[in-house]
């Protein structure tokens, strides 16, 4: 039954991904993208990565979106390249091959939720015992995100508030 | 009784397809955003069914009240858009 | 109060069915906006008060009655603003040719 | 309330602030509640839920319907509201009954979209906006 569930939700941002990128209008791929990222919110939400759905959700369906939108405005809104050439021939048997072997390679991984995995059995337990002590805040993502790995939430940040400034430069080119 | 609610989730998740198929094919942009919104609003449901289901309704609904929010900057950003710059 | 609270929550699951029912049946965005609103406000508020029934009486119950009235205020907004957008576009409204 | 900590701290900062940001906001005008205003509007609400319930219905029997006996129209309702909160609130709730949506604003009329002739007379017969009109007599 819950693998019923995971399965048409995998369906479901299988197919949003195909239409945004086969979709021609890139106003039409924006909401595709917007779409998919409800759809990924939902899987992480599902695979009860909470904090990582409210990150997904505020950043890939709301601000990505509208940052898009805004250089939008600024740009043309025709994709210039609709037709595109078709994909040589070497690509289409590598992809393939390298998928299939990335699907072996995951075989090795460790279980789902399994206890026993490296992840769980040496990682873990020391962020939890730590963390409250290390950082004094309550929730223990929010201190592995913005303490232990302050350095890479630092610099994705940065990559936001770059968008932001784009998008304000090609809003001030246009009014004036 | 978490039976019921896997069945609603399933049932819930399969509508969504339709309005898929309403963003993806839609004849013009705004079907595409009638559908958008159709999807946040089914998915601020999952996420309060999710919750019910993984009994910790109380990390679940902040989600959707946060998506609720966001839905709301969202639409309202593309239908400033498509007023300014008429049909694409 | 878990009969009442099944009970919502299938009457809710029938407008939605409903509601997909009508996106994917009717014949313009002004008629399918319909469809659409039907959704937000009546079937989202059955599946709501249903869960929050189930819930019983805590904190994640005012949480639940937050996200309803969001809803409820921000729904209308949505939809307006894309049929006026839709309108000021030039689109004209779908007409039965027969009549 | 995210974080369901009820500390003084938390409590009086997020007042503070919420009223410091809608005070920018609103073009620093004084915050005058209004709380007649606002019961009657409370008062409003169910009655408004009971018209959705049955323009609901009407929507579901038009939709599972095999011939799809629809009849959309535009139609233009003229209003006599001269408050805009109150036209917000008219046009808010013609858009949340299932059957009509409002499309456009103009000073004294609204474009209403409606999906056919029973759903489109519950606009033009003016209960909602008598309705409206009544909350707002008083709580001027």
């Amino acid at each position: 039954m819950t693998i019923a569930v995971e399965i048409v939700l995998l369906i479901l941002l299988l197919v949003t991904a195909a239409g945004a990128i086969l979709v021609k209008d890139l106003m039409s791929a924006i909401l595709l993208l917007g779409t998919y990222s409800f759809f990924l919110s939902l899987v992480w939400a599902w695979l009860g990565a909470v904090d990582v759905a409210f990150v997904e959700a505020v950043v890939g369906a709301g601000l990505a979106t509208v940052l898009f939108l805004v250089t939008l405005f600024g740009t043309a809104p025709k994709d210039s390249r609709l037709r595109r050439p078709p994909p040589p021939i070497a690509a289409l048997f590598a992809l393939p091959l390298l998928g299939i072997l990335l699907l072996y390679a995951a075989n090795d991984l460790p279980e789902f939720g399994d206890p026993n995995s490296p992840a769980s059995s040496h990682i873990s337990p020391i962020y939890l015992e730590n963390s409250f002590q290390d950082s004094h805040t309550p929730n223990v993502v929010t201190s592995v995100l913005m303490d232990y790995r302050s350095l890479d939430t630092m610099v994705e940040t940065v990559v936001i508030f770059t968008a932001g400034i784009a998008c304000a430069l090609l809003l001030r080119r246009k009014a004036s | 009784m978490k039976i019921f609610f896997l069945c609603i989730l399933l049932i819930i998740a399969v509508l969504i397809g339709a309005y898929l198929y309403r963003v993806i094919r839609g004849p013009t942009i705004f079907d595409r955003v009638l559908g958008l919104n159709g999807i946040s609003t089914k998915a601020i449901i999952l996420l309060a069914l999710i919750g019910i289901v993984f009994e910790r309704m109380d990390m679940f609904i902040d989600i959707s009240t946060g998506y609720a929010l966001l839905n709301l900057v969202g639409a309202l950003a593309v239908a400033k858009y498509l007023e300014q710059k008429g049909l694409p | 109060m878990e009969i009442l609270s099944i009970i919502f929550i299938v009457v809710g699951l029938f407008f939605l069915i409903v509601a997909a029912i009508g996106v994917l049946r009717l014949p313009d965005i002004f008629s399918r906006s319909h469809a659409v609103s039907l959704t937000d406000s009546i079937g989202a508020f059955f599946m709501l008060i249903g869960l929050a029934l189930h819930e019983g009486f805590s904190m994640n119950v005012f949480k639940i009655l937050a996200v309803l009235a969001l809803l409820y205020l921000q729904n209308p907004v949505i939809a307006h603003a894309t049929v006026r957008a839709a309108l000021r576009a030039g689109l004209k409204p779908w007409q039965r040719e027969a009549s | 309330m995210l974080s369901a900590s009820f500390d003084w701290v938390h409590l009086g900062l997020g007042l503070i602030l919420s009223f410091t940001v809608a005070w920018i906001n609103s073009g620093h005008s004084p915050f005058v509640p209004n709380f007649r205003l606002w019961g009657k509007i409370i008062l409003y609400i169910p009655w408004l839920f009971f018209r959705i319930l049955q323009s609901s219905l009407h929507v579901t029997k038009l939709i599972l319907h095999p011939a799809l006996p629809i009849d959309p129209k535009l139609i233009h309702v003229k209003t006599k509201l001269a408050n805009p909160a109150a036209v917000v609130l008219l046009g808010n709730s013609i858009t949340l009954t299932p059957g009509t949506i409002t499309a456009e604003v103009e000073p004294d009329a609204l474009i209403v979209h409606a999906l056919d002739d029973i759903s489109a007379e519950d606009v033009t017969s003016g209960r909602i906006e008598s309705k409206i009109a009544e909350v707002y007599r008083n709580g001027e």
